[in-house]
């Protein structure tokens, strides 16, 4: 095994993916001794503002390894060969999804310097921050599907207290509280999916999962040890259900706009921008690369996905029509979330090589211009201190360059060419086009177009309307720690535009081809595993 | 010395007994008409239930269930304290 | 000979186990069957202690000369012992506060009363306490 | 199937009706001191079944705990003949660990929703809340 | 609602039918059988097996030798789960002025009964007593971090009730020292599994293996039986679940008056 590893990369390369994971832990698990050495909360801020970029340094490092070498990068924790142990199982999709979740952590850790001035216990704030850190990236990273259920509860645990962190505001209390119970059953219900599945495979391995629909006999764990067939079934119901939860799609989005609209605006960037795509990258891996082309599941497989694509539509139009009507900036931007994840889910319900393209670009583009918009919006609460659109009428002049950000994050997510969002929409139709029932077009052009118009609206009433007098004098201007990561989006956004033919070809063509290849995903963890006895 | 053959015809009968015992307890839980008439039979309840993993112990000749008896007599002490508290201060913390 | 002494306290602890039985299903028929709170505490004490801890003496004896349970045996002798120590010190301390509280939050009535002697200690101390 | 399947089905069955009415509870029940009892039975069951499953129809299975510190090869092959699975119990730890952790964290909140609602009823807390 | 209750019961009961009816098919393997996975198999023989050093973890606990090493990574970030939890519980119940917390005066009327209290006093000892034993011994006889951590929960948990939080607060088990102390459980948890690293091993190694050149920890120091890694990283999860709950405590017996003083400050302020 040592020397597969030491063949292609060395050890400290190859432990990336844990260390990356275990060093934001690790931050989370000083930072109470720090403020009990210093009351200083600049001290707290740098920190978790280096933790969370030496984070993404090494997620980088990890991603560019990944892509140069091409095949799975396997790290077996405690040097135990797969279906013993656990392992992180890093291909080119969870490299690329890791390295947006780090950078975005690091800008919101720069954001959240100035948005919390008027916050007490920023530090409870900050540990929680770098837990959720490592929370989302153990998800991508996982190769144990009784892992990820250990970090799904750790980004959850995190996600249900950040909501909360504003304890005396009644509204942020309720949603957490909603937010935790049904997150509570919907993990409860991900573990009896664990149940099923490790009563008919006798496995916990995901890539053993994969071969274990195929009939081929894994060292220690054999082959299946009750029917897969409905056992998977169970386990593809109950599994689905709850990442349907975790990633706000119709019948379970319930919880999503309060949550993340009572949330920090800091925190509800995470939310909306991140946390959600974790039940996304679930599904993504569940259905594409480890149900795929296995006769076994096959028809229980190609249920899940025609399930996952009506959940998609119903959410793309249920989000487009209640965007509409918001009166609540953060309401309405959280809409679209709902909008946005039905459009992804969309993607991936057509399952094709084409289909999953556009949902792994979107996802991208969703999440950097969702960050960008509640950043923005965090902004203008911060200096207004209220979340009624009409009350923010006219905010928008006093800061110009938040608000030209804000107007190329809404376009973007409106579908306006050349912006980011524009092309994953763009390939989305391509897909649908591909299926050749012309109509299904509909379902992407219709919701984009009310979209449009209720973010032209949210526009035209902060940047056009004339400015109330009472914030004339409030001195609002561009804070340069609030407007720095949002204009930095804002270029993310421009640039993987422009820049669409160079980054799907180089980037994200490759990680959805590393995505739909299981075969090279459960060669990498074969190759480990041979050598158990 | 060999003692299985004794405690594997005599252990049975005691559980029989015990289980007797937790029926009327339980009865006396679920009927009580005031809070502490069922706190005590739940008090009883758990020190029984220490004595039964004690008498599982030996039946099943597995050393390691003893400890949970120990922390179940703690339990359900912990109970009454709470409601004695509760009672006569109606404030936990002082 | 040493034999012998096995035995004999194999079958003491034997009888000590068939004594807390007893006292235990005494005790829940007592607890089942008694009139008000005040009266079962009674029930519950041979419930407790005739109930618990002298089994978990027997369980002690017995697993002490029980050669099967391998060098584990001490482990559950000296556990058994200490539940029953525990035990000993819990179960008084905590009946005493349930009534305590119960009378002092008069929960439930103390009917068949003779007389009420922590009742009048209470109502002297609160004059007392007006005096000053 | 034999009757020891059938008697296995039962158990299962038992544990599946628990479970749905901890759903049930939690879907439906206003009180939220409800949903969180709901809530942790839910889990409980969760629990049980993996232990369930790991489980050996055997008279007297052994624990996963070697009983001696110098084991012989004859041991180590009786031991894994006759002792219950252990992975479920590690899983169970694990999921208990973290039941409690998120059931702590739920009765904090639900504190201080009493505190600035000063109900426990979600329906009352939902109308308070201007809805 | 009513409709929706009404709808829900058969639903449910349709739900359970239909799972009982996939099982009844053998879906799980007709399990609980006589034989198990063969997972589970490989966990029991290896895990103690003094004649193949390869895969064993030198612990007779096969429960916490898999807890901690063979899935060590689910234990340690089980563990930050709880940290987590913890840390949102004092973000949730953390006060505008601090200051109101830290109003201790013990007043004999705050305490029960002499009874309980002597009681107490004697069931405290005993209780730490057989936390720390739980703790130091997790790694040969069953319980472990959690378990001891739990054990000990119950001592601030009695202390609060039969005396006052006050009584704990005297004692210096303020809250903090379990900031600082669950800190430093997980520091040691973090460094015993970053350690290997430095000799070019894996993260959470715990015994040497010949695919890696990181030596092992000790199984044995002179007559005290080790297990490796498993025991510091016991020690650091008692430390970090014992603080935790007496945080949880600590918070949970503030007085609701302090609660209540401080809201004020909020509702003058909006």
């Amino acid at each position: 095994m040592v020397e597969y590893i030491i063949q292609n990369y060395d050890i400290v390369t190859a432990s990336l993916p844990g260390l990356a994971v275990l060093i934001s832990a690790t931050g989370a698990f000083t930072l109470p001794l720090l403020q009990l050495i210093t009351k200083n909360r600049r001290a707290w801020e740098i920190y978790t503002a280096l933790f969370t970029f030496l984070v993404m340094c090494l997620t980088y490092k990890l991603m560019f390894k990944v892509f140069e070498v091409g095949k799975p990068l396997v790290y077996t924790f405690g040097g135990w060969p797969p279906p013993v142990g656990i392992v992180y199982e890093v291909d080119r999709f969870n490299g690329l999804l890791g390295v947006v979740v780090s950078s975005i952590m690091f800008l919101v850790a720069i954001y959240s310097i100035k948005y919390l001035e008027f916050d007490d216990g920023v530090q409870w704030y900050y540990t929680l921050f770098l837990g959720l850190e490592a929370g989302m990236l153990g998800c991508m990273y996982t190769g144990d599907f009784f892992n990820l259920f250990v970090m799904i509860e750790v980004t959850a645990v995190s996600a249900y207290a950040l909501v909360a962190f504003r304890r005396y505001d009644r509204i942020a209390i309720e949603a957490a509280m909603k937010y935790a119970i049904f997150g509570a059953l919907a993990t409860t219900m991900y573990f009896t999916a664990i149940i099923f599945a490790y009563g008919s495979l006798g496995t916990l391995n995901m890539a053993d999962m994969a071969l274990k629909f195929r009939n081929i006999e894994v060292p220690v764990t054999g082959l299946p040890f009750g029917i897969i067939h409905y056992g998977m079934a169970l386990f593809i119901v109950f599994a689905l259900w709850s990442f349907a939860f975790k990633a706000a799609l119709f019948p379970n989005h319930f919880w999503l706009p309060d949550a993340h609209a009572a949330a920090p605006s800091s925190i509800s960037a995470l939310l909306s921008g991140l946390v959600v795509k974790v039940g996304i990258y679930a599904i993504a891996r569940f259905l594409y690369t480890i149900f795929t082309a296995s006769e076994a599941i096959a028809s229980v497989h190609r249920l899940a996905l025609l399930a996952i694509f009506v959940m998609g539509v119903s959410s793309a139009f249920l989000g487009a029509i209640l965007m509409f009507i918001q009166k609540d900036i953060k309401r309405l931007i959280a809409y679209s979330t709902i909008l946005n994840i039905g459009y992804i889910a969309i993607g991936l319900g057509l399952g094709s090589a084409f289909g999953a393209l556009a949902a792994t670009y979107h996802i991208v583009n969703h999440a950097v211009a969702k960050a960008l918009l509640f950043m923005a919006a965090g902004a203008y609460i911060h200096y207004a201190g209220t979340r009624d659109i009409e009350k923010l009428s006219g905010i928008g002049r006093a800061m110009p360059i938040t608000t030209l950000a804000f107007i190329i994050g809404a376009f973007s997510l409106a579908g306006i060419p050349p912006l980011n969002a524009f092309m994953s929409k763009f390939l989305l139709y391509g897909a649908l086009i591909a299926t050749g029932v012309l109509p299904l077009v509909a379902i992407v052009i219709i919701p984009s177009v009310i979209a449009f118009l209720a973010y032209l609206k949210l526009v035209y009433t902060i940047f056009v309307k004339p400015m109330p007098e009472e914030y004339a004098k409030k001195k609002i201007k561009d804070h340069p720690l609030l407007t720095g990561p949002v204009v930095i989006l804002a270029i993310a956004c421009i640039l993987l535009g422009i820049g669409a033919p160079y980054i799907i070809n180089n980037y994200i063509w490759p990680a959805t081809q590393s995505l739909l290849d299981w075969s090279s995903y459960t060669e990498a963890m074969m190759q480990i595993a041979q050598k158990l006895p | 010395m060999d003692t299985t053959y004794v405690l594997d015809i005599y252990l049975p009968v005691v559980f029989a007994v015990f289980l007797a015992a937790f029926t009327l307890y339980i009865i006396r839980i679920v009927k009580g008409p005031s809070v502490v008439d069922m706190a005590l039979a739940v008090d009883c309840l758990a020190f029984d239930l220490a004595v039964f993993i004690g008498l599982l112990t030996l039946y099943f000749r597995t050393p390691f269930l003893i400890i949970g008896a120990i922390a179940l007599a703690l339990w359900a002490y912990i109970l009454d304290i709470y409601i004695a508290k509760y009672f006569v201060r109606r404030e936990v913390g002082e | 000979m040493f034999e012998v002494i096995e035995w004999f306290v194999f079958i003491i602890g034997l009888i000590l186990i068939t004594i807390g039985a007893i006292c235990d299903l005494a005790g829940a028929l007592g607890l089942v069957r008694f009139p008000n709170f005040f009266v079962r505490l009674h029930a519950a004490t041979v419930g407790t202690i005739g109930g618990a801890v002298i089994p978990l003496f027997g369980i002690a004896l017995v697993s002490a000369v029980s050669s099967q349970l391998g060098p584990f045996r001490w482990t559950v002798a000296g556990g058994a012992v200490i539940a029953a120590f525990l035990i000993m010190i819990v179960a008084p301390a905590g009946s005493h506060a349930l009534a305590y509280a119960a009378h002092k939050a008069k929960v439930v009535p103390v009917e068949p009363k003779v007389c009420d002697l922590l009742e009048e200690h209470e109502k002297r101390k609160a004059k007392e306490a007006e005096k000053k | 199937m034999n009757p020891e399947h059938v008697v296995v089905l039962y158990l299962y069955a038992a544990l599946f009706v628990v479970f749905g009415i901890s759903v049930y509870g939690i879907v439906i029940k206003p009180h939220i001191v409800k949903k969180l009892i709901a809530l942790s039975i839910l889990g409980d069951t969760a629990n049980t079944l993996i232990i369930l499953l790991g489980y050996r129809t055997l008279p007297k299975p052994w624990p996963p705990v070697f009983p001696e510190l110098e084991p012989s090869l004859e041991l180590i092959e009786e031991f894994t003949k006759l002792s219950v699975d252990p992975l479920p119990q590690v899983l169970v730890i694990t999921a208990i660990v973290i039941n409690m952790a998120v059931t702590a964290l739920l009765a904090f909140l639900a504190i201080q929703v009493y505190r600035l609602y000063g109900t426990l009823d979600f329906r009352k807390v939902l109308k308070l809340r201007g809805w | 609602m009513k409709g929706v209750k009404i709808l829900f019961i058969p639903l449910m009961g349709l739900v359970v039918i239909l799972i009982m009816l996939i099982l009844s098919y053998g879906t799980l393997g007709y399990s609980p059988a006589e034989y198990i996975r063969s997972l589970g198999e490989f966990l029991l023989r290896q895990s103690f097996n003094v004649f193949e050093k390869e895969w064993w973890v030198g612990s007779p606990e096969v429960i916490t030798a898999t807890l901690w090493d063979y899935r060590g990574l689910d234990t340690v970030y089980e563990t930050t789960v709880f940290y987590l939890a913890v840390i949102g519980c004092v973000s949730v119940f953390r006060l505008l002025q601090p200051k109101l917390a830290e109003i201790t005066k013990e007043k004999e009327e705050y305490a029960l009964t002499v009874i309980v209290r002597v009681a107490t006093k004697i069931v405290l000892a005993v209780i730490i007593l057989i936390s720390i034993n739980i703790a130091l011994h997790g790694h040969i006889t069953p319980g472990g971090g959690f378990q001891a951590g739990s054990a000990f929960a119950i001592a601030p948990l009695l202390a609060i009730a039969a005396f006052s939080r006050y009584f704990v607060e005297k004692m210096g088990l303020k809250i903090n020292l379990s900031h600082a102390l669950r800190s430093l459980g997980l520091i040691i948890i973090a460094l015993v599994a970053l350690l290997p690293l430095f000799y070019f091993g894996y993260l959470l190694q715990n015994q040497a293996k010949p695919w890696s050149p990181f030596p092992g920890y000790p199984i044995e120091v002179s007559f005290l039986e080790l297990s490796g890694s498993l025991f510091h990283f016991d020690i650091g999860e008692y430390l970090n679940v014992a603080m935790g709950f007496l945080a949880i405590f600590l918070l949970l017996s503030l007085p609701e008056r302090v609660f209540k003083k401080d809201m004020e400050v909020v509702k003058s302020e909006s």
